[in-house]
């Protein structure tokens, strides 16, 4: 009996499948959808949802904007990227389905990313990828995606300390957790902090901070911060910088060492837009949103208020958003077919043009196709 | 009769903390032989039994002294599946069936028939395939030899009361190995037929040669099917009676260590005239006890007895009207008509509820003594309430721990305090808290349903007294439902007769045996035809 | 003789009733398929798409979800501490790949390195579960929390430091450590390649994953008719009637927690053997939740699960998650709305599963 | 001496006797690293305060019978959505908290009522309908978030200009309200008093709801459903009035823990609540049947107090990537421990 209604069920569905997947391929022919057509590519492009960050969904919008829903598709990763691989991984393979998906934007390329992309390189192997910010490791990530693309964490290892340095730091602290710290270049940028503070007499001091996908929670690891911080000021004094891997710890790290009167030289994810606007209270009128100018104004204003004038900073142009906005462009060529799949020259150009500025890329040794960029730091109330 | 000793218990001391509860109790069961244990609760037949079967807990109190010898052997288990494979059978007094599991899978529980297949001959014994056929012709052959015809392939939980004692005796019988089975209180839960039926089936077993201890607090029972009889009070053995030495009157004294006397009959006139309470057309919804258009007269003033066969609706009345089950009717109390299915309302017109299911109903378990008794009051009658502010109204402490002390005064119920909780109480000192929680709400009509099921013999005096007594200086109105026929009739000035939901008459406690037997049948109007 | 003999007869033969009371069983399940059928309709998906990830699905997750099978008979509830057995079965999966087993020998070397380890971990969790009798759900679930961190002890500062381990590709720079990602090309579709049909545009089938999914379901069917089998239902009926026949209930139960840790073991290789790739620190993390939502949705309930359901609830759930994100998208307009909405939906479908499986409870223990 | 020493035993439980141990060396050990101690019990006042209501919404829940209420964040949403309002219309200081309140709490009263009804139909399976249902209305959230007509560019995305932020700073609004009032220092330990009395208010007004008509019925209807039913107590509207209390709880202790905590959590932030609570009253000898306000306030305590202490500690003690993982063995490890012994004290 139950067989029968299993297996009922089953029949019903596959033929409805086949009949609206039928309906749905006329459906694309009929609708009047032409200048697709007469494009004849697509790229997709794949960010976290609002509430993992702005800065990647806002620029994939801004995208989708510009080149019309037809030639951009854009698609998120789950909230829980962590414990759903299978829905990233289906939902990169979904993109790449369509027979006139070109090029991939993966932006941050999450746990399942490189799955993703080998079980499409079966079928398909005109496709272009683009990985921004990969949470797997580099040589993994990068034996599979054409280009990779991350702020560089190596150098950032000797300019945060450099930063922090000049702004008159004489203490390190460095929160972080140990699931990241069994990130390859999260780990190795550690370790270069500590030897670049050792260079420069600064005292370096790693500090554990529960794992906010823990038991306690993100909360708790917030928590943490808060009574953390003034600990350590007590402790250490002012003259402290303040650094921690997680995205979610930046928000009361910035609070708590502007209270404080600690240092702040940069975030996980450099930006103006990451934990700033949130952990300020800065308000952004509705003519103002996406004026970056805007907000390096109102964060300054607001950090001098707060005595923490020449002691926080951050880059001047949001990190993940140029990742998005050059990889696209460059995706944009490729799709009309006027680069190869790793043009690195072509990539750098456009990678300047989204930056507002020149970047400069360096491979890793091991893995050329990972490249890494430094931007432009900015000081505010100096 | 065969003489060989099949079991011997020799001088068991047991203590649980220091407190001995056991102190050299011998008891020796032949073969073919009906023993009885009696004793009051309390008076250590579950120990004595727990340590016949290897149960963990006497192990985890620091074990037991004296020897247990079987056949011949001293033994010494310390787990009940030890106790079974030395062929000791027990029948529970709560069935112990998987309501999920069909009647054979419960007969043949943890000894299945299996056989062997490829895997089982790799990894072992565990692995073999179950046998259903063969566990269901076993259980079937079990059931027969029992004289039951029911299917052995339903599964139980749907099943009556009845049968699943007898499930668990065929369970006992279907042990090839079973040398001593144990009897734990089987009739409690059974109909007069079917404890009648029961009890055959123990002589039979006993004819076959096991061994059969028979622990019940019927002593009708006792008396008329034990060969031997020992008696236990306060865990220690009193008396070993021989069949023909023992009459009820003999073992209820040695039990209690005073006399029983018979309860005073009542001399009292109740005005017939004046109903307190009219029930018409009563139907009520209540699984397993359902009430099909129902009609009394209740008296004021009086103890109206409630009897009948198990299953036939007489626990359904008082459940009805109280509003525990869906019922349909009407309800005139003293002219004014009240609606059912209001349990509230109920208490509000002063009727209270004694329940036949005391652990399940009657009691809030894990709570003190003083929350149980004034907890009804309070609720529906709004007593031991004080207003704070007037917005505020919180419960009256002074008050209910004065009422609580008064009621443990009064009805003498042996706690350490009003804050004991009621888990920790004997089952009779339980049923005067249920007794009192209804006192409580100041009744003119007390419903009390099976107020004597499960409590030792002495306790059942008091309790029975304590409802004479409120009948007769409160003049509070009494319906006492009851499974124990003679309990009725020594108590009640009418007996109602309940038969498949209907009233099937009405008589006084002093109408011949006869005429209650075939009342209870449904027969009685066939006999009043015959000498018409 | 027995007067109540009369009321055992109910009338269930009714053809109405019986197909009203078919369609109340099976509420879950065809709450889902609407849902998924919609969803459908609205993803506008490539069939071949759609088809080959629901074969894929079908192929890689059932063993997992086949491992909640025997607690859930044996009264113990969901074991959300699954999460250990694909613990062992990483561990033989980081065995191998650091000695560079691969192919079909490497995926049956991890699955055999797998099983000490998993029935180790399967009698620590039985005998702690023995100990939280009637706690059981909330027991397994922070004793996986637990493990998880365990687990970062091991590999993040015993390895390279206490145990010894030499492999460049996976061990940290800093030489302590197990990066965050393994690769696992070597076996990568190791089962699923042995035999695969590739002839439709589009679609593969790994006929021989497949095969082995269905060896899984016929064996624990066969365990449940066996002796163990039979004793493992005893004790999930009822525990203190089960120690009273004389069933050893508590190694009953670590015999249950123990045979689903090794089965979740060898789930976690055969998902793993698909995926590709190991999330050192995350691939384990959340296998419990999943499973037991797959296995609700089949129609199944914290007390009462079968084969059926496992199959039936996999492909629903995997099914509902493969068209949402795009059919949420299609749906709304906004690529995170989508995605918001398919958790709201599939957590929501989950509880109102659950809502109407307790609720039919009810209605039927009424009616009787 | 032995018997106050079992008595003892009986009434703490080894549980709580084990993480109280467990808590003291860790106290002693910080003592000796030289970590400031009135610091440390200034954050334990803090956490315990900002923590405690969020616990005690799950008495009423379980006095009614509907065991641990896993479905908290139906109540939190209330209470965040209330916020966001008052700080939608710039209001600062205690009247936005109050008007949060006031907002907050009849939406808490019509969603758990709500929520009420839906679990008289699933009677003995609230707890996993309930979680499900707080992970589901947390995503449901997440669009309203996204899609609410809020216009203060303080809380808006400070990029796409629509839609609420992640965290909503409270700086403007009621930012440290309660932990302030009346706030004092003994020697260097900052006294969080409002943060406490309000707490103590809650537990007194549960206290004396207990102690009520109403209250002495909600207890009953959840120990014994039958013996209510013999009260002529409603049951089911009893479970509907625990689910409403607890979930107008669990709206106030949001507002509190936001308070103290300075930011507002959206989207995903409130997913995981509900599980540090219903950890903490279990620590605290509750189960899912029995609790009391002891339970609450024990439980929060140790709880916390373990995640306060532990990390700094250990962090001065172990140098390297160990602490968080030592942490997380000691603190699962403590509730696994609790969980699975038998004690006297609990039953």
């Amino acid at each position: 009996m139950k067989k029968l209604l299993v297996l009922t069920l089953l029949i019903v569905f596959s033929l409805f499948v086949f009949g609206c997947g039928g309906a749905s391929d006329d459906a694309v022919v009929e609708e009047p959808e032409g200048e697709e057509a007469a494009l004849g590519y697509k790229i997709g492009i794949m960010t976290g949802t609002v509430s993992q960050g702005e800065e990647e969904f806002m620029a994939a919008v801004e995208l989708v904007e510009k080149y019309g829903s037809d030639v951009v598709v854009h698609m998120t990763y789950p909230d829980k990227f962590m414990d759903e691989q299978e829905t990233t991984i289906a939902n990169i393979v979904s993109l790449a389905a369509d027979p006139e998906m070109k090029a991939i934007v993966i932006c941050q390329a999450v746990p399942g990313t490189k799955a993703a992309i080998d079980i499409i390189k079966e079928n398909r192997d005109d496709i272009l990828f683009i990985a921004g910010v990969p949470h797997e490791d580099p040589e993994v990530i990068a034996s599979s995606a054409d280009i990779c693309i991350n702020p560089d964490d190596l150098a950032r290892g000797e300019t945060i300390v450099a930063l922090a340095a000049k702004m008159g730091a004489e203490t390190f602290i460095h929160y972080s957790f140990p699931r990241h710290m069994s990130y390859e270049l999260l780990a190795q940028r550690r370790d270069i902090f500590r030897d670049e503070c050792e260079k420069l007499g600064v005292a370096f001091v790693e500090v554990e901070a529960p794992d906010p996908t823990g038991d306690a929670g993100v909360p708790g690891a917030q928590q943490f911060i808060l009574e953390d911080v003034p600990r350590q000021i007590e402790k250490y004094g002012a003259n402290t910088n303040f650094f921690s891997t997680n995205c979610a710890m930046q928000e009361p790290l910035i609070r708590m060492a502007l209270d404080g009167g600690g240092i702040y030289a940069e975030q996980c994810c450099p930006s103006p837009y990451h934990a700033y606007p949130g952990a300020l209270g800065i308000e952004i009128p509705e003519d103002k949103a996406g004026d970056v100018a805007y907000i390096l104004e109102q964060i300054e204003a607001k950090v001098v208020e707060g005595g923490g004038a020449g002691r926080f900073a951050t880059w001047r142009v949001p990190c993940n958003m140029a990742i998005i906005h050059g990889s696209a462009e460059y995706a944009m060529l490729y799709a009309k077919g006027e680069v190869g799949k790793q043009d690195f020259d072509k990539y750098t150009e456009t990678m300047s043009a989204a930056a507002k500025g020149p970047v400069i890329l360096n491979g890793l040794d091991a893995a050329p196709n990972f490249l890494m960029f430094v931007g432009d730091s900015i000081i505010f109330g100096e | 009769m065969e003489s060989t000793s099949l079991l011997k218990l020799d001088k068991i001391c047991k203590s649980y903390y220091g407190n001995r509860v056991l102190k050299d109790v011998c008891l020796e069961i032949k073969k073919g032989e009906i023993h009885g244990l009696v004793g009051e609760n309390g008076a250590g037949k579950s120990t004595l039994m727990n340590i016949l079967f290897g149960m963990p807990v006497i192990q985890q109190t620091g074990g037991y002294e004296g020897d247990v010898v079987l056949e011949g052997n001293q033994v010494c288990f310390t787990c009940p599946s030890e106790a079974m494979d030395y062929g000791i059978g027990m029948v529970h007094q709560e069935f112990m069936l998987i309501p999920g599991f069909t009647v054979a899978e419960n007969i043949k529980l943890n000894r299945e028939r299996t056989k062997p297949n490829v895997i089982s001959r790799l990894i072992g014994k565990k692995m073999e395939t179950i046998d259903v056929q063969r566990n269901r012709h076993d259980a079937r052959a079990s059931l027969d030899r029992l004289g039951m015809s029911f299917d052995e392939m339903m599964p139980v939980g749907g099943l009556p009361v009845g049968y699943m004692q007898f499930i668990e005796v065929a369970r006992e019988i279907d042990k090839e190995n079973t040398k001593v089975v144990v009897f734990d209180e089987p009739t409690a839960v059974l109909t007069e037929s079917e404890a009648e039926q029961f009890l055959d089936t123990a002589r039979k077993l006993a004819n076959d040669g096991l061994g059969v201890l028979f622990i019940s607090h019927r002593l009708d029972e006792v008396v008329s099917l034990c060969d031997r009889i020992t008696v236990l009070r306060d865990g220690e053995v009193v008396a070993l009676l021989n069949r023909g030495e023992a009459s009820i009157q003999r073992i209820a004294e040695l039990m209690v260590g005073r006399q029983i006397n018979r309860l005073a009959d009542r001399k009292k006139t109740v005005q017939v005239n004046k109903p307190i309470l009219e029930i018409r057309n009563l139907a009520v919804e209540m699984p397993g006890e359902k009430v099909k258009e129902f009609d009394l007269d209740l008296y004021e003033g009086e103890i109206l007895g409630v009897g009948g066969l198990a299953g036939h609706g007489k626990i359904g009345i008082a459940n009805g009207i109280m509003g525990m089950y869906p019922a349909t009717g009407s309800l005139v109390k003293q002219g004014k008509s009240l609606p059912l299915g209001d349990t509230m309302l109920m208490l509000q017109e002063n009727m209270a509820f004694v329940s036949e299911d005391r652990r399940g109903v009657g009691l809030l378990w894990d709570e003190s003594i003083e929350h149980n008794i004034i907890i009804a009051a309070m609720q529906s009658q709004k007593k031991f309430l004080k207003r704070v502010t007037p917005l505020l109204t919180i419960e009256d402490r002074k008050k209910i721990h004065e009422h609580t002390l008064k009621m443990i005064k009064d009805l003498d119920i042996r706690c350490v305090g009003p804050q004991q909780l009621v888990k920790r109480l004997s089952g009779g000192n339980q049923q005067k808290i249920c007794i009192a929680r209804a006192i409580t709400l100041s009744p003119d009509i007390l419903f009390v349903s099976e107020p004597t099921r499960g409590i030792d013999i002495g306790a059942k005096r008091i309790v029975l007294d304590l409802l004479l007594q409120l009948n007769r200086d409160l003049g509070v109105t009494i319906v006492m439902t009851s499974s124990e026929l003679a309990e009725l009739r020594s108590v009640c000035d009418r007996i109602a007769i309940i038969y498949e939901g209907r009233l099937e008459g009405v008589l006084p406690p002093d109408a011949p045996d006869l005429d209650f037997g075939l009342m209870m049948a449904g027969e009685f109007e066939h006999k009043g035809a015959d000498q018409v | 003789m027995i007067p109540e003999q009369k009321e055992l007869k109910p009338n269930t033969n009714s053809p109405l009733i019986k197909i009203k009371r078919k369609l109340i069983e099976f509420a879950v399940p065809l709450l889902f398929l609407v849902l998924c059928i919609i969803g459908a309709y609205y993803a506008r998906l490539q069939p071949s798409f759609l088809i080959n990830e629901i074969i894929m699905r079908m192929a890689r997750n059932p063993v997992l979800v086949l491992a909640l099978i025997i607690p859930v008979l044996a009264g113990m509830g969901m074991n959300f501490a699954i999460v250990l057995g694909a613990m062992a079965g990483q561990i033989g999966l980081i065995i191998i790949t650091h000695y560079e087993v691969t192919g079909i020998t490497g995926v049956t070397v991890a699955a055999l390195i797998a099983v000490p380890f998993a029935i180790v971990f399967g009698y620590l969790t039985g005998k702690l579960l023995n100990r939280a009798k009637g706690k059981e759900m909330i027991t397994s679930m922070i004793f996986g929390f637990f493990a998880v961190y365990v687990w970062q002890l091991f590999f993040l500062v015993f390895v390279g430091s206490i145990i010894p381990m030499r492999n460049e590709k996976m061990i940290l720079s800093t030489g302590v450590g197990v990066r965050n990602t393994v690769d696992l090309v070597g076996i990568r579709y190791a089962l699923d390649d042995i035999i695969k049909i590739r002839d439709l545009p589009g679609i593969t089938i790994p006929i021989s994953t497949l095969i082995v999914v269905a060896l899984f379901c016929i064996l624990i069917t066969f365990f449940m008719k066996t002796k163990l089998g039979q004793d493992i239902r005893a004790v999930g009926q009822n525990m203190e009637i089960a120690a009273i026949s004389g069933i050893n209930v508590d190694k009953i139960r670590i015999t249950a927690i123990i045979i689903s840790t090794v089965l979740a073991a060898w789930g976690q290789i055969i998902w793993l053997q698909n995926i590709g790739t190991l999330n050192t620190y995350g691939s384990h993390v959340q296998v419990g939740l999943f499973a037991v939502a797959a296995l609700l949705i089949g129609g199944a309930s914290v007390a009462k699960a079968n084969i059926w359901q496992v199959l039936l609830g996999t492909f629903l759930f995997h099914t509902l998650f493969i068209i949402s994100p795009t059919a949420g998208r299609n749906l709304l307009g906004d690529a995170q709305i989508g995605e918001f909405f398919r958790v709201f939906v599939a957590y929501g479908v989950i509880a109102v599963a659950l809502v109407l499986h307790a609720w039919q409870k009810h209605s039927a223990a009424k009616n009787k | 001496m032995k018997n106050i020493l079992d008595l003892a035993y009986n009434i703490i439980g080894l549980p709580r006797l084990i993480i109280s141990i467990f808590l003291l060396v860790f106290l002693i050990a910080a003592a000796v690293v030289d970590l400031s101690i009135p610091m440390l019990t200034g954050s334990l006042l803090v956490r315990v305060g900002m923590n405690a209501v969020l616990v005690l919404a799950l008495i009423p829940a379980i006095k009614a019978g509907t065991g641990l209420n896993l479905a908290l964040p139906l109540g939190i949403m209330c209470g965040l959505v209330g916020a966001v309002v008052a700080i939608e219309y710039k209001l600062s200081g205690a009247a936005s908290f109050a008007v949060a309140l006031a907002i907050a709490v009849p939406l808490a009263i019509i969603v758990g009522y709500l929520y009420g009804l839906v679990l008289n139909r699933i009677k003995g399976q609230e707890m996993i309908v309930g979680t499900y249902v707080g992970f589901s209305v947390v995503s449901g959230m997440c669009i309203f978030w996204l899609l609410a007509p809020f216009k203060n560019p303080e809380m808006v995305w400070a990029y796409g200009g629509t839609g609420l932020r992640n965290t909503i700073l409270l700086h403007s609004s009621f930012d440290k309200i309660l932990n302030d009032f009346l706030g004092f220092k003994i020697g260097e330990i900052e006294i969080p008093t409002g943060l406490l009395l309000f707490f103590g208010l809650l537990c007194f007004m549960v206290w004396l709801f207990g102690k009520t008509r109403t209250g002495n019925a909600m207890h009953v209807a959840g120990s014994n459903p039958r013996f209510a039913l013999s009260c002529g107590i409603n049951i089911d509207k009893m479970r509907i009035l625990g689910t409403v209390l607890s979930t107008i709880l669990a709206c106030i202790g949001i507002l509190v823990y936001s308070q103290s905590y300075g930011f507002l959590q959206l989207y995903q932030g409130p997913l995981m609540m509900a599980f540090p609570a219903a950890a903490a009253i279990l620590i605290g000898g509750a189960s899912p049947k029995k609790a009391a306000i002891s339970h609450v306030i024990i439980g929060t305590f140790l709880f916390q107090s373990l995640l306060v202490v532990a990390p700094p500690v250990i962090n001065v003690l172990v140098e390297g990537s160990f602490s968080e993982v030592f942490r997380g063995i000691v603190s699962n490890g403590v509730i696994l421990y609790a969980l699975a012994t038998k004690w006297e004290g609990g039953e």
